[in-house]
């Protein structure tokens, strides 16, 4: 038996996130155990709700490392449990795959630590990319003010310049905001603004998109991968979400994908086991965990051993190479423990309410 | 001898309703002052005017000369002024001895850092302070239930300890309203005996009550209050014959028991 | 009418009654006596159903009253004048008195509440102020007059006359008899003995949650012992 | 001779303290055993404003709030030592609750807890805007308090866990001691008398508003300590800790012990600790639970569990 | 101009919401002096109750319905199994029980419902209405006019009727209103299904613009306690005042200031609101002769 441990926010603010990935882990450590599991031991998933609090989920990692003897923790929804889980996994050595976005959780690099989605830095970047293929050079910015969405604000800051963009107006909404029209007449009034951009994850992106539209904002909207996903779609109503771009990954667009795309066979079987499952869409978040675990059993397996030495495990993970997931194709070495580069990401635009690759 | 207490033209007014109008009198210390009059004339308006809890619309409040008009209640207790409550208004979770060392506040202060840590100077006062309490409770007849919580007592049992809390303070002039309310005649007797050994202290007495025998017997001077305004004022013998009192507060039950208080 | 057998009653471990017996005819006026703490109030809450009972029981009218809450208990026609007053102090004069009809819905209402503010011309005075403003001889009124609202046949009177002035001592007593000939029971609770003796046509002495004494009002007047102890003569 | 209930309540308290690590299966328990003193200190700050001086607040995890950024923000920016960081923090905390609570004291009941719950919110509303200090919603390391270097240094060696148990368990005993003086002391009866009668209280002699600033800031500086203690241990804050659920769960700690106790409040926020860990077996039913708990407990034992407990043994109002 | 219009529309829209979720903290707390912190829920479960109705396939009108009565069953549901029993429990215990309550209610709706972000579109098409340069959602209308009509449905009972009075005397004196043959339990029993059919209201009206999820009651519990303190508990014509201002004020700051601060400038505003009002706008002081 191999004990795996996880502490996600199932329940909070970041529910909408840490649900799909509880949910993802629990699916899958079902099925691993049911082809035989790892090394023919059965995997045993040990998971905690840390509803988001960084507290609380330093206190689950520590009773996943001292109590519950794992031998690895997948978790930390947001940025800041990430951070909290990371201090007890370094100084406790045991390896820990944070599912959240913030760069400062791998950079500067951290031996036991590792994580699965893009940066939220990669998001900008990936974003901007495709504003400076557009010719946009002046934009307007409206963030929440969660974690997610102001640590995203921050990165996009700092690396606009690089594409040649200045951000000419930055409002911000709170998580449990009901309208955003105020911030929004202030983008609209702002001059010469050629595209606005909405960091954020949850309602207040949909909010955002709808207020947009009714007050007849007619420059193009780009979203982040916070709300990438059909949710987002359905909140927002299609025709208002018409024409909506963001970094996603291939996941939310299994189908589309070549048929010689590398990512495309492990999608589309975690996009089947899931819906068939849950019965309802998958999440970029699922994903995620989805990776994750994917990484792990990978070592795992590698390492050949059913009770693994925790440095061992560590060096394992981090000779990770081309492990196809759902978010990208993953290649870690000692410098980089994220293990994605920028073309994971896919420049995605919201078409009759799906989801299609911009080319 | 001056006043100890003088009131002067004090009056206030509710929602445009005047409720005192030009009040004037004045206690000696001592002396024992009963202020009598219908429901609703205006005696407790009086009281929490004096004791700082209303502000008057109009008129003075002087104590030893210095005015205290509106001045705050815990400066007015400072400055030897306490009273007790028509309304009951005991700490319900304290113990009856708790109640009665709450009235030694303003000697047993020591700072709260003091009190935080416990120190000497702090648990001295708390125990000097508990001695003198358990006398006070003593004297109204409470002491054998002195650590009991005060919201398990009766209602008469609480008037007396009000009284108790009141003279905890120490204080030159002891506002009473209707001490004996809710008293049967030996208890109200014993109230009597009570207020006069206050006021042979030297304590100079206000009183509100409607018990006229106990009135007509320990006051040396009478303020009647009718519709806010004062319709007489004398000895009591005096007082107890103007018509105008006897039509307006006294009636027949009154005026027995004024007679009864003659003898 | 109303008969209590072997009354107990307690606050948490400690009992103060300690077994009552009492009993009233219907259209008696029946007075309580007791020193401070005696148990007078805890025996009216036991009557009207805010205080639970230990033991013992109560019949009104022949119907047995425990299984009743208060509220139900008004309903057959047993109305309080609570201690310490309780008027809704929110509320202005006229709706306390409303209240006090919440049963009835009926014309008779306005001829009560008139028939109130001729006995208490102040209440009138006051109808539309927050009761919470009164005096407190004017709340003791308004406390009567709201259970007199309640067309009660047996009225819980607990010490209606403190607080009020002489004039209306009177008044209040003269608002017993009053009821009296009107055929309503009244259990009177009064530390104005003598004054309620006057009137009442039975007497019981309560003493620490004992029936110390009981018999006509007449001769408790003349007993030597309620003369002392609570007459002070 | 009998021993005095305070004096009772100490040796109870360190007993505790002292014997629980006999018993603990794992490692793990120390860091729960750490938290529940951590945040049995804030809430006896509480039993101190709520219980003694009947004034609510739903805002003080403001105040640990700006003991734990004190000890994240002073070293780096001030070069302070993180004890002095303490300090600072309870020298701050202190300040604005003077500054504050002058005006909001006045009002009463659920104002003052509007009033209250506004201030936590403003703090940690700047904790988390100004993420240029305060790192923003995820949060900013904290530097080590290098007691357990200290320690290693003279030859002691202890695991974080151990030095954190004992270390917050100290500040408990130490606080719950400060509040038993407290209790039985002038200033003590004073809150608890305005408590029982505003108007009484003043006409006793009692200067309400400043006892109510006196309790007001004490239990700020409880807070604040509280903060202080729980950002050092974890090395990293967030501002989460100021946050309304953070003050709620101060206050329904205190309450579901026993406000009116140091002990019970003690309790209170050892059973609201320790539950989420014991309701992990219940998996998603987890908050149901957690729901039913806190309603059941205030049926059954609604002066809090400590004092209703006591009162059921003692006979309910005897003697 | 056109932007302060537009501002006002928002902040109205905004503000209509509040006020709908502070009035149903009115009969809970006139019947009992409790503030009820489970009334976020009562709002989430009928915002949720009609979304899911509607994806089952129910007309909106019958889905909306099914979803007050079941709040308001859940409303009477807490009274007598939560409440109730704790009757003569000090009033901060109360509101522990219902801190619990939403806690429990919450995990309920996170079981039965789903983790999902729910809406549904609004009752008279999402086509926004222009007016003079600035633009409304057609479902902002319907919000306020269920402001509206609470409001004076509410005011009306508190003003009018016996009953309300009787409501109001429950809270105020508990054993003179049983004295008086009040039926004191019925009368909170009346009050929770009430507020919960109140809540429900709102949350059938708001979740087109604001949106739902199982876990959004606790922030919109706290909305509505705030713009009810500020307009003065327990009053409904305060609650309307309250939220309304309280919308406004947060769209101006939005819209002049910075969107960053706006809660904190509502915030700061009801603390000097309540600093000189210690009673809130419109709430009553109320008058305890000593
Ligand atoms: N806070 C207040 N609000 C409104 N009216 C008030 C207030 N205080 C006093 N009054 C009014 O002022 C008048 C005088 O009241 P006060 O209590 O002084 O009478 P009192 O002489 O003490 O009567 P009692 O003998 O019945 O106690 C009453 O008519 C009362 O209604
Ligand atoms: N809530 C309570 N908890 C505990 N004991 C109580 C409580 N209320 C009353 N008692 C006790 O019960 C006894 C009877 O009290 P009760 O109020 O019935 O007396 P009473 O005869 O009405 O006195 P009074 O003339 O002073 O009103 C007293 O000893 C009192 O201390
Ligand atoms: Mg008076
Ligand atoms: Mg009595």
């Amino acid at each position: 038996q191999i004990r795996i441990g996880a502490t996600l926010a199932e329940t909070g603010p970041a529910g909408a996130l840490g649900d799909p990935e509880a949910r993802t882990l629990r699916l899958l450590v079902e099925q691993i155990n049911a082809a035989g599991g790892v090394l023919g031991e059965p995997l045993e998933l040990v998971l905690y709700d840390d509803g988001g609090d960084p507290n609380n989920a330093r206190t689950f990692a520590t009773r996943l490392v001292e109590h519950d003897e794992v031998v690895a923790i997948i978790g930390g929804t947001t940025t800041g449990t990430s951070l909290a889980i990371r201090s007890v996994a370094e100084e406790e050595e045991i390896p820990f795959i944070s599912l959240a976005g913030g760069i400062e959780i791998i950079d500067p690099v951290q031996p036991f630590t590792f994580k699965t989605p893009h940066t939220d830095r990669m998001a900008c970047e990936k974003i901007f990319e495709d504003m400076q293929a557009q010719g946009i050079a002046r934009i307007g910015m409206i963030s929440g003010t969660d974690g997610f969405g102001a640590s995203m604000r921050t990165q996009c800051l700092s690396v606009a310049e690089a594409y040649g963009i200045t951000v000419a107006a930055d409002e911000s909404y709170a998580p449990g905001d009901a309208d955003m029209v105020p911030q929004l007449t202030n983008i609209r009034n702002t001059e010469g603004l050629q595209a606005v951009l909405n960091p954020g994850f949850g309602a207040g992106p949909a909010i955002v998109t709808r207020n947009y539209r009714q007050l007849g904002i007619d420059l193009p909207l780009y979203q982040s991968h916070g709300v990438a996903g059909q949710a987002f779609i359905d909140l927002s109503g299609a025709e208002n979400a018409e024409g909506v771009r963001l970094p996603g990954t291939a996941l939310l667009i299994a189908d589309q994908l070549a048929g010689d795309d590398a990512q495309r066979e492990a999608v589309v079987a975690y996009r089947d086991a899931y819906v068939g499952r849950y019965n309802e869409p998958v999440s970029t978040f699922g994903g995620y965990a989805h990776d994750a675990l994917a990484i792990l059993v990978d070592a795992l397996t590698r390492n050949g051993e059913a009770d693994p030495d925790p440095v061992d495990l560590r060096e394992a993970i981090e000779a990770t190479s081309g492990l196809v997931g759902t978010t990208g194709i993953y290649s870690f070495s000692a410098e980089d423990h994220l293990g994605l580069d920028l073309s994971a990401f896919r420049l995605l635009e919201i078409r009759n309410g799906g989801w299609t690759p911009v080319q | 001898m001056s006043a100890l207490l003088e009131i002067d033209g004090l009056g206030i007014a509710f929602g445009g309703i005047t409720a005192v109008d030009d009040v004037s009198f004045a206690v000696r210390a001592g002396e024992i002052v009963s202020v009598i009059g219908p429901n609703g004339a205006g005696k407790t308006t009086l009281f929490n005017m004096i004791s700082g809890l209303y502000r008057p619309s109009q008129g003075k409040v002087r104590l030893e000369g210095a005015e205290i008009t509106a001045m705050e209640p815990h400066l007015l207790a400072r400055r030897g002024l306490s009273r007790t409550f028509q309304n009951l208004q005991v700490f319900g979770e304290m113990t009856l001895l708790e109640n009665v060392m709450v009235g030694h506040h303003l000697r047993e202060k020591a700072g709260v850092l003091s009190d935080l840590l416990g120190l000497p100077a702090s648990r001295q006062k708390t125990r000097a302070s508990a001695e003198s309490a358990l006398a006070l409770l003593a004297r109204v007849g409470l002491e054998k239930a002195a650590y009991r919580a005060a919201r398990t007592m009766s209602y008469g049992a609480l008037k007396r300890l009000e009284i108790a809390r009141a003279l905890a303070l120490a204080p030159k002039i002891l506002l009473l309203d209707e001490p004996a309310a809710g008293c049967n005649a030996v208890e109200t007797e014993e109230i009597d005996r009570l207020i006069a050994e206050i006021a042979r202290a030297g304590v100079a007495i206000l009183l509100v009550e409607h018990d006229m025998k106990l009135v007509m017997k320990i006051s040396a001077h009478l303020v009647v209050l009718d519709h806010g305004r004062k319709i007489a004022e004398g000895a009591p013998a005096e007082v107890a014959r103007d018509p105008q009192v006897i039509a307006a507060y006294l009636g027949q039950h009154g005026q027995e028991q004024v007679l009864h208080a003659e003898g | 009418m109303l008969k209590v057998e072997g009354l107990r009653a307690r606050y948490g471990r400690i009992e103060v009654l300690h077994g009552i017996d009492l009993e009233i005819a219907s259209g008696e006026i029946v007075c309580v006596l007791g020193a401070n703490g005696a148990g007078k109030t805890t025996l009216l809450r036991c009557l009207s159903g805010v205080q639970p009972i230990a033991a013992g029981k109560i019949t009104f009218r022949g119907e047995d009253l425990r299984p009743l809450p208060a509220h139900r208990r008004l309903a057959r026609g047993l109305a309080q004048s609570p201690e310490g007053r309780q008027i809704f102090t929110n509320l202005t004069v006229e709706e306390n008195l409303r209240l006090g009809a919440w049963l009835h819905a009926d014309d008779r209402v306005q001829t009560d509440m008139d028939h109130a503010f001729t006995l208490f011309p102040v209440l009138k005075q006051k109808r539309a102020q927050a009761a919470g403003g009164l005096s407190g001889g004017q709340q003791q009124m308004l406390a009567i007059a709201r259970a007199l609202m309640g067309r009660p046949s047996c009225l819980l009177l607990d010490e209606p006359s403190m607080g009020l002035a002489p004039i209306l001592v009177d008044q209040i007593f003269d608002v017993v008899r009053q009821m009296k000939a009107l055929g309503v029971t009244v259990l009177l609770v009064e530390q104005n003995a003598y004054g309620a003796l006057r009137i009442a046509d039975r007497g019981y002495v309560l003493e620490t949650g004992h029936v110390a004494l009981s018999g006509p009002a007449a001769g408790l007047i003349e007993n030597p012992r309620i003369r002392e102890a609570y007459l002070g003569l | 001779m009998r021993m005095k209930p305070k004096h009772l309540s100490l040796l109870v308290l360190t007993l505790l303290v002292v014997a629980a690590p006999f018993f603990f299966p794992s490692g793990f328990y120390y860091r729960i055993g750490a938290l529940i003193f951590i945040n049995a200190i804030a809430v006896t700050g509480l039993v101190i404003l709520i219980g003694y001086a009947g004034q609510i607040s739903l805002g003080h995890a403001g105040f640990a709030g700006i003991g734990a950024y004190a000890c994240a923000l002073a070293p780096e920016h001030l070069g302070l030592p993180p004890v002095a960081a303490i300090l600072l923090g309870t020298a701050l905390s202190a300040a604005l609750a003077w500054l504050v609570g002058k005006p909001i004291l006045r009002l009463h009941g659920y104002y003052l807890g509007v009033a209250t719950l506004g201030l936590g919110i403003l703090i940690s509303m700047v904790l988390s805007n100004e993420a240029q200090w305060t790192g923003g919603p995820d949060g900013i390391a904290v530097p080590d308090l290098g007691l357990r270097g200290l320690l290693r240094d003279l030859g002691w060696r202890i695991g974080a866990g151990e030095l954190w148990y004992g270390l917050a368990g100290t500040v408990m005993i130490l606080g719950a001691w400060l509040a038993l003086n407290l209790f039985d002391s002038p200033t003590g009866r004073a809150l608890r008398a305005l408590h029982g009668s505003e108007v009484a209280a003043r006409t006793m002699g009692i200067d309400v508003a400043r006892h109510k600033l006196h309790a007001f800031v004490v239990s700020a500086v409880y807070a604040s300590v509280s903060g202080s203690l729980l950002a050092l241990m974890n090395r990293l804050i967030t501002p989460d800790v100021a946050g309304f659920m953070h003050s709620v769960q101060m206050v329904t700690m205190a309450v579901l012990g026993g406000v009116g106790s140091v002990l019970g409040a003690i309790f209170g926020a050892t059973i609201l600790t320790a539950l989420p860990q014991l309701l992990t077996v219940f998996h998603q039913y987890e908050h149901m639970v957690l729901g039913l708990v806190m309603i059941l407990v205030m049926i059954f034992l609604p002066d809090g569990l400590l004092p209703s407990l006591m009162k059921r043994l003692r006979g309910r109002d005897g003697e | 101009m056109a932007d302060l219009l537009q501002f006002l529309m928002s902040g109205l829209t905004v503000g209509a919401v509040y006020a709908l979720l502070a009035l149903g903290f009115t009969i809970i707390f006139n019947a009992s002096g409790v503030v009820n912190f489970a009334q976020g829920e009562f709002v989430m479960l009928g915002g949720m109750g009609t979304a899911f109705a509607i994806a089952a396939g129910l007309p909106v009108p019958l889905a909306a319905l099914l979803a007050i009565l079941g709040t308001a069953a859940v409303g009477v549901a807490l009274n007598r199994l939560a409440i109730a029993p704790a009757r003569g429990a000090p009033v901060v215990s109360l509101i522990i029980i219902t801190i619990g309550a939403a806690i429990f209610l919450q995990g309920a709706a996170g079981l039965l419902f789903d983790k999902q972000i729910h809406r549904y579109p609004g009752f008279s098409g999402e086509a926004p209405l222009r007016l003079a340069g600035a633009t409304l959602l057609p479902q902002s209308l319907w919000v306020m006019a269920g402001a509206a009509l609470t409001f004076a449905a509410l005011w009306l009972f508190f003003t009018r009727t016996l009953t309300g009075k009787a409501v109001l005397a429950t809270a105020n004196n508990p054993l003179a209103a049983s004295l008086v043959g009040i039926n004191t339990k019925a009368i909170m029993a009346l009050s929770f299904g009430l507020s919960a059919a109140i809540g429900a209201v709102a949350g059938v009206l708001v979740t087109p613009i604001t949106m739902t999820a199982y876990n959004t009651g606790v922030a919109l519990a706290l909305s509505g306690f705030a713009a009810a303190m500020l307009g003065g508990l327990g009053n409904p014509l305060g609650a309307l005042a309250g939220g309304l201002l309280l919308g406004v004020l947060e769209a101006l700051t939005a819209g002049y200031v910075s969107s960053q601060y706006k809660d904190a400038v509502s915030f700061i505003l009801i603390i000097l609101v309540l600093a000189l009002m210690p009673q809130g706008l419109l709430g009553r002081k109320t008058t305890d002769r000593v």
